[in-house]
């Protein structure tokens, strides 16, 4: 395992170290790991709270910041983060207003956010939990554990801290979240594994020519294993899997193509034009894009796709000004 | 009959088994999670010994044994993180729980405790048994130490049924396909993989058969 | 070689059909290779124009737009661009106050862009070039190549760039381009080596537990092998070989923590810290800083440090707006 | 005495020795560069036979040599990029240029042309012989080829002897220390080595031999 690291006990403390270092805007309890604003709680302002493991940077401390959370709490790594650190961030940005927590759809994040918010509660904070759950490769049913949460998490917390900042009351808030969960899907892609430091050696082995599709953003395989095509084919795949679920002809889309932390930029960008003309061919319009890395798994090569219907008025919030080390613009 | 000190000698035991397998669980996690379950309840169970410590050093008179167990589940949930974290700390606070004062605990107080910490872990997970979790391992030991109770066997016998029911449990998790948990994503790929909950279930279990033994 | 790519010969020009779909801000000649800003030429401002080896994203295109650059022009993977290229952009974007070439320093790029601003002199456009060479790690005299031009010039085309915004003239814009350099240092190390689309394998191989130290960014190995070692090392030998050319000692400093492509961001940040650790034990002040991934060599694990004496008015320079898809602040 | 069939067979020749080697040119670029050269030089050479087939198209009257070697250089300039691409499209409008008009060229002609493309290459990337570079086949071949000719030798002779002392000049490249081009960069390290423009330029001045003696 070669990686930039000291040890792999120390990565999550020793990589937020680094993160106070270059964001003065953030406040960064490296102890705790807690990663709030800076500027502290806002008064009034519902305040949005959210975290998982580490390993999917920038997700989520890269979108701590005006228009965006107000506080991030990232576990081990790929480890979801413990209560104890999703009520302290709780309680240090709570302005009165309630606090949204926005909870990717793990097992482990789901018992352990739900935990922190009970305890929320005893505490007189007003709590209200959404959960992503946006991954159209896993079967969603009562009987499962649901589809993953993974790249309409950052859609979720761009359009809903945007509302947040406009002065909406929690239950507005949480419910624009909810319309943007259930209008966004995605489908990830990889080309290679990912080594947990703890674990020292890649989670799955791929051959020279294969890969996996369907994969979440934990270095799990995928649900199932193809030979490697090329980018075109590959953007069909991805549009297939998430377009059967999701009505994409003649729709006004946000499109992210998100890079799973070890696929250069050139590749992302092409890729990206690959989905365009599949989607223009489908006569829909990628009105608003993201392209690059903005959760990933950890040095794993390929991409997932993240679709989102927009309407006019969750297009409004995608624009309004946004102010994080990882999403700027606006301000 | 078990005292504070068989507890103690349970959560010192299991936390040395699971970092004696750690990698094991690891790996067994690699294969159908995210690689971290040994690392996330090594961590935890660290954890749990220093609180231990600490509380007996702060402590006017020693803990009974469901305060042991308590504490146990809130340092778990405290530190461990992921799905495992909640689910085993919440195990062992109604465990705890059902113990209360009692400085010495009865067996069939101690079946009673690990029903509690099934339901716990089934109410708050909401697997059933056959989702290849860790219910697999824990609703059958749980099951075979009830009936060895009230068969009247002897708590060395009675420990043996539940640490054998984890084991096997565990082990038939095998052939199952996942319906709880990461290892569900996986869907048919799933099959041909034992659980790691399952496993440390089956290995905390054991702890527990140890420690009750050399008690003795 | 598992790429995100339809095949070798077409990556270039479809990651730029991607790059025009992304961007609606951005002017991409597809063609021909040239991006520019969708506002064209800015009458009276001194016009910006880059360009190098494709496999380096975001550079240079990802620093096209306010207060940077007013044209890139991508070679194929690695291969600087050709006369034509450079000659068209620096017409498109000509504003009649004269056009400055940032050139890195390589033999292709620097004879390819002399050409250029020969052939753009007798149309009768002042073309001034400024050589990046920031590399520590290659010997620089009269009977060499001279260093390499890396992370500097990511300073240089955003500080140049906001000089020219502001409305100086050419020759000023060339000299605070050439102080930028002259105040900046690099040091590059790989963990990994890259795959040349075209070639289909690695450039280098490394052992399990190597790293090359004093790398470029074309995927080439360094001037020495080392055996792998904790971040916290590594920052001190990065340091170390820019300290010895470069005062750090009571300075303020910009420091660029750049990942080589393949590196999560989560090394980065922990990299960043580890640097500043050191910085801090020698008295230095990291006033500004970029963490991430601006300057790549494709899939490339690793990363590279550069460092530059600030002034107040660089300081001021750096802080002015931008507004490109790589970097944005201020607008 | 060459005319202007022989010249477009030289660069026929040169792309597909080039196109035959592209991998072999790449994997010497491995080594101590970039891994482009022989997929920058497989792009120019291909680019160029494209520019002769539209320019032989268009023409009035057939190219003479002089022009040949001229568009041949500027296609190099405009298609290849990298440090081969100047350099080579240097070379090329230098010789073409020192050609002139002439229909039929005279081996000392010849010899000047080869004068001129290398103090064109050298004046341009400034390499001395030694620094290892495709200066380091050109120069060498230039003299034996000057020396062959003023002492009277026949074309097939002297050609033999541009193209043996190009190869051999590119193979004591191997040895040698770069000081110019990214070869440098590695310093000692680029030791042991051949490098790739002077593989490359030994390979076009032999498809030079070739042609010349196919259209004997
Ligand atoms: N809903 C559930 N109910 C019971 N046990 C579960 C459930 N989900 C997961 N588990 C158990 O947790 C184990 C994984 O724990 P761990 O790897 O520590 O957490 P994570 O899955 O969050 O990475 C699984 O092997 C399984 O036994
Ligand atoms: N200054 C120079 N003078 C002469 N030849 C040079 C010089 N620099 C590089 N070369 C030649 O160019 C070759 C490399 O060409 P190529 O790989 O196409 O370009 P790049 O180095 O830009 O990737 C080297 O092998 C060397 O022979
Ligand atoms: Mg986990
Ligand atoms: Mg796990
Ligand atoms: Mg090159
Ligand atoms: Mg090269």
């Amino acid at each position: 395992m070669k990686k930039l690291i000291n040890g792999p006990d120390a990565v999550v403390t020793d990589a937020l170290r680094g993160v106070a270092a270059a964001h003065p805007q953030l406040a960064v309890d490296v102890e705790n790991k807690v990663i709030t604003r800076a500027s502290g709680a806002t008064r009034g302002k519902v305040a949005l709270v959210s975290g998982g493991g580490a390993g999917h940077e920038p997700l989520h401390g890269g979108f701590v910041g005006y228009g965006m959370l107000d506080a991030a709490c990232p576990g081990e790594v790929f480890t979801s983060p413990v209560p104890d650190q999703m009520l302290a961030a709780t309680k240090a940005v709570n302005g009165g207003a309630g606090v949204l927590h926005v909870v990717k759809n793990y097992t482990g994040d789901v018992l352990n956010f739900q935990m922190a918010a009970e305890l929320a509660g005893d505490e007189g904070i007003e709590v209200v939990s959404v959960i992503t759950n946006d991954d159209v490769a896993v079967e969603d049913s009562l009987y499962t554990a649901g589809r993953r949460g993974t790249g309409a998490t950052v859609f979720v917390e761009k359009i809903a801290g945007a509302l947040a900042e406009e002065g909406a009351d929690l239950s507005a808030v949480a419910a624009v979240a909810r319309e943007v969960n259930e209008r966004s899907r995605s489908f990830g892609v990889a080309l290679s594994s990912c080594v947990v430091p703890a674990a020292g050696k890649p989670t799955f082995e791929l051959g020279d020519s294969e890969i996996e599709l369907g994969i979440g953003i934990h270095g799990e395989p995928g649900r199932t294993r193809a030979a490697h095509m090329p980018a075109a084919e590959l953007a069909a795949v991805a549009l297939d899997a998430v377009g059967a679920d999701l009505p994409l002809d003649n729709q006004d889309l946000l499109v992210m193509v998100n890079g799973m932390g070890g696929t250069p930029l050139i590749e992302l960008y092409l890729m990206f034009g690959e989905v365009c003309r599949h989607l223009e061919a489908r006569g829909a319009r990628v009105v608003r894009n993201l392209v690059g890395n903005y959760i990933t798994s950890l040095e794993m090569q390929g991409f997932s796709l993240t679709v989102c219907q927009l309407t006019d008025s969750l297009t409004r919030l995608w624009d309004a000004p946004v102010d994080t080390p990882a999403l700027r613009w606006g301000r | 009959m078990m005292d504070a000190a068989v507890f103690r000698a349970w959560i010192v035991s299991a936390a040395a088994v699971v970092e004696a397998n750690r990698d094991h669980l690891t790996q067994l996690d690699a294969a159908i999670g995210d690689a971290d379950h040994g690392t996330n309840l090594a961590r935890g169970f660290t954890a749990v010994l220093g609180a231990l410590d600490a509380a007996g050093v702060s402590a006017a008179e020693p803990m009974v044994p469901g305060a042991i167990l308590t504490l146990t589940g809130n340092t778990l949930i405290s530190k461990v993180g992921g799905a495992s974290g909640p689910l085993y700390g919440t195990a062992f606070r109604r465990a705890g729980k059902a113990l209360g004062d009692a400085a010495d605990v009865e067996l069939p107080a101690l079946a009673a405790a690990l029903e509690a910490a099934l339901a716990g872990v089934q109410q708050l997970g909401a697997a059933r048994e056959g989702d290849k979790t860790m219910v697999d391992a824990l609703a059958p030991a749980t099951r075979a130490f009830g009936k060895a109770v009230a068969e009247g066997a002897s708590a060395t016998d009675a420990l043996g049924a539940l640490a054998e029911a984890a084991e096997a449990g565990a082990q038939a998790t095998i052939p199952m396909q996942a319906l709880k948990g990461r290892a569900s994503y996986l869907g048919p790929r799933s099959v041909g993989h034992e659980d790691p909950g399952a496993v440390s279930t089956a290995l905390i279990l054991g702890a527990l058969r140890d420690a009750a033994r050399a008690g003795r």
